[in-house]
């Protein structure tokens, strides 16, 4: 769902039961929905995607990294919106529907992560320096019907409503 | 001026780029066999044959420098077989160049071919959560253009770039690859022509996207003492002058393909000299010499905005100033910088494992004066560059 | 004696060899740390990373030098990716060596790393006349254990030897293996155990043949200078003394992985000394040493024939007499010309890339005295040799 | 089949219609059965498996070479047997049958070219010096049922009848 939906599509998300996540440990599946990176517990430094066993500073010898939720918020660094259907391993729509990609920049992490943009809201949509906040919706459904969710970024309500 | 470091582009060969589905060994015997011609050596003679590897050709790809040996005809040579993406036709010449620097041969070939075999191009196989090639792919499809598209937009946005701009470097490129018989594309793009080409990934169109070509390049490189002996002077020979090889610095803080999210700078400073930049740096570093001594590049456009971005990464023009530069017709063939003067790889589509060594071909023919029909005039000093995924940056300087 | 060509291993590390399927980059990030540790040197003052690839992996395996750099964090170092089947590790360690000799770098790692991922073992897929691994898994199911025992056939009828000697090559290796805690099987097995093991291709058993590992090898090398200026001596390190990467000359007449067929000697003829002959003996010419002066060798023994084989590639007998020295228990810790002391690839199991910088680390160690539980007595020349698919033959010599 | 089958059997298969070959022009599909390998219009030297564009000798430029038949017969090299079934893309019969395997060399080529033996034929039937020749098999049949021969190494007939 997107930010922009409505509060009752909202509360039915709230009261979902558990979203199977495209990927497992790199984003919360339940309000309030957050990347989860992973912070070295020697320097402090922060990576996404979250990895464990070591510290991507080459200064550090910090062997552990937990994991830690980032921003919801960041701000566009660029973004771009695709025309074609990409090859597998994505499983594309069919008929393929355009959608946009943003790199979006969360200021406390000093990090840019790349996602998709919630479904509908287009290039024409977005500008940069954009806030876009973290939201979900359906990657694919697999061939036993159950959806695999995945991250995206979704435009701040107007009136910022989280 | 040169040193007896720097070694010596003996001969150059190619196939010309195209598409016909052939076994890339087929394609890299005839680059072989006509580097060896240029240089008239015997392969017999040559002691180190380092091959640029390709990935979508089974086991044969993935030891380059055996196929070719055992293709050519196994004579106990040295080899080595290097994988950098895009950068791995410069990783070979840097193998070649570091084994003819460390005394273990006088003279070597350079080769990489490729070709888009029929039936299987997807990514390889497997749910590799850890792989970012799996990662862009899968959770995102985001494809390569879209990363170009990514750095595109930026450079309107941020720098006022137009897509005009963008269409000016295909419309500079096309024009120049006419000229040259080993391109795959000889003809003349207009801006016309881009109002009726499909957006692929916003801004970018697909005439503002390299394709993927068959093709083949090879070099013989020897140092000064073995091209003495065999020419008699070192007089009008190109030489090496650099080969850097270049990873990032942490933070990386640009999105760079396929990683889908950047290092985090909010504990350890961005270095103050970006990626790009430093590929470029380190480079004319070791061969002494500045934007201001180069008189032609080879740079990897695969896209029309991503070679904007190369005038600045070289020091040809401040940073967001690229466009001007296209616009005032300054790279072009003919201009006081010409830029892929070859075409680039708007003309021929990348053979990837290829791609880096024929630019190589491609200097050495123009610091010789034989690039008849996009000949550069009075070029002394050559440079190309190129970036491959996974934070492989290479540029080569060549002088005459 | 060494020169100042002869470069320095100033440390090594691993991380055990066994089947866990995990990621082969954090196999790999515990042997490159564990090396540094072992070096005593910082990572940021790595210079250069050669890395060994896995083709299994997906991309990264593919990029072998840029993941375990941007693993480990980018520094801007200069990297290469190797591949050579088997001696892939070998020939990341030429590259390094060659780049450090060129005055590229001071120092560097070198690392390789494996792991056999779910979902996938199966050969690169698509249809590939022109690919010998193709041919020969297609067209004839003659898989590498099938070659391995057409070599021991010949052996059997040739020599004399007996299915008794191959089994006490891995009866001798696994009794040296229990000893060594970076071995995945440390039981030893006797003779008895062989009648339980199935036939695999006959005359060779299950227990005959190397199974596949996940596992992972570094060393950190430097010019003498660096080590000089770390250490404040040289006395006692570990000296490279020869490296050598060879490929067979046509005709090659002998049956090889993983061609169909052998060159034809009818028109040209076959060179004097073979394929496996030349490896080591190239590797000798460059160190200046023979097989008397040999204390201990890692051999590659994918089968326990082939490491007979090997005894006479290596000169430690005249050919047809191998089996007469694990019979006479030569070859066996603390027998005279002790081979594979570590356990082999009969303890370990093959983690390909990583397999040909293990033998690197295990050889350094042996040479420091610090290979408790295994330790050949004063050891001071150590010797590694390997061959890989496609003519890929190294060989390493040590020295103390 | 085997060339140890008997006259009528032959009769039949000379009689057969085109059998499709696993591999094209490597051998012939019709008696008499032979390898073909290729010949450098330059120095003579001959290869197996047949290429074109270019010779296999180091001191030969020759690009040209020509379709050749080989011998027909040759002499055991070495052998072996397969207990397991080798993995794709060998399409392995089920329930898997163990095979032998022979490298054989042509004296007169001065090659050893690897086969399967002839089904039935064994290690246990085989040594190193053995006069064999080449026969046909089924390799495999695909999808559509059509079968796809290969060629075998197989035991000259004691009376030596072709
Ligand atoms: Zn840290
Ligand atoms: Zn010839």
């Amino acid at each position: 769902m997107q930010a922009l939906s409505s509060d009752t599509t909202t509360l039915q998300n709230v009261t979902t039961t558990e979203r199977i996540p495209a990927v497992e440990g790199w984003f919360t599946t339940s309000e309030p929905y957050t990347l989860i990176g992973a912070k070295c517990t020697g320097c402090g430094t922060v990576v996404f995607p979250p990895r464990s066993g070591s510290c991507p500073s080459p200064d550090c010898d910090g062997a552990e990294l937990e994991p830690t939720p980032l921003s919801r918020k960041g701000k566009v660094w660029s973004y771009t919106e695709n025309h074609y259907a990409p090859p597998p391993p994505y499983v594309a729509a069919e008929p393929f529907e355009p959608y946009a990609l943003a790199a979006v920049e969360l200021e406390a992490e000093g990090i840019v992560i790349l996602g998709q943009v919630a479904t509908g809201v287009m290039a024409a949509d977005l500008s940069i320096g954009q806030e876009v906040e973290v939201d979900l919706q359906v990657l694919y459904r697999n061939d036993e019907g159950v959806d695999h969710w995945i991250w995206t970024w979704a435009p701040s309500a107007p009136k910022g409503s989280a | 001026m040169a040193t007896e470091r720097d070694l010596v582009v003996l001969g150059a060969g190619m196939h010309p780029w195209g598409k016909w589905g052939k076994n890339f060994v087929d394609y890299g015997l005839v680059a072989a066999k006509a580097a060896l011609a240029d240089a008239d050596v015997a392969w017999r003679d040559i002691e180190f044959v380092a091959g640029a590897d390709t990935i979508r050709n089974g086991y044969p790809g993935f030891v380059a420098g055996s196929t070719f040996s055992q293709a050519m005809g196994w004579t106990g040579a040295q080899i080595s077989s290097s994988y950098a993406a895009c950068a791995s036709g410069a990783q070979a010449m840097q193998s070649a160049r570091a084994q003819i620097l460390a005394g273990f041969a006088d003279v070597a070939m350079v080769i990489g071919a490729d070709t888009t075999p029929k039936g299987f191009f997807a990514p390889v196989g497997g749910e590799r959560k850890e792989d970012p090639d799996w990662q862009r792919f899968h959770l995102l499809g985001a494809t390569n253009p879209a990363f170009f598209a990514l750095n595109a937009r930026r450079r309107i946005d941020v720098f006022g770039d137009t897509v005009e701009d963008f269409a000016l470097v295909k419309v500079k490129n096309s024009k120049a690859g006419v000229g040259n018989p080993n391109a795959r594309f000889r003809k003349e793009f207009t801006l016309d022509d881009f109002a009726g080409s499909p957006i692929v990934s916003d801004p970018l169109r697909l005439l503002d996207i390299c394709a993927t070509s068959d093709g083949a390049a090879a070099v013989i490189i020897c140092t000064p003492e073995y091209a003495m002996k065999k020419l008699g002077t070192l007089q009008g020979t190109v030489r090496i002058r650099a080969v850097s090889n270049t990873t990032p610095t942490y933070p990386q803080v640009r999105l760079e393909l396929p990683d889908i999210a950047t290092d985090s700078n909010s504990v350890v400073q961005a270095p103050a000299r970006g990626f790009k930049d430093s590929i470029a740096y380190n480079a004319y570093e070791q061969a002494g010499l500045g934007p201001e001594d180069v008189s032609c590049a080879e740079v990897y456009d695969l896209s029309t905005a991503l070679e904007l971005d190369w005038y600045e990464n070289l020091g040809f023009c401040p940073e967001g100033e690229g466009a001007r530069l296209v616009r005032d017709g300054v790279t072009a063939l003919g201009g006081s910088k010409p830029v892929n003067a070859s075409g680039g790889l708007a003309s021929f589509g990348e053979a990837i494992p290829a791609q880096a060594i024929a630019q190589v071909c491609e200097l050495t023919w123009q610091l010789q004066g034989r690039s008849d029909g996009h000949q550069v005039e009075n070029a002394k000093v050559g440079l190309a560059i190129n970036q491959g995924l996974f934070g492989h940056g290479s540029c080569t300087i060549l002088s005459v």
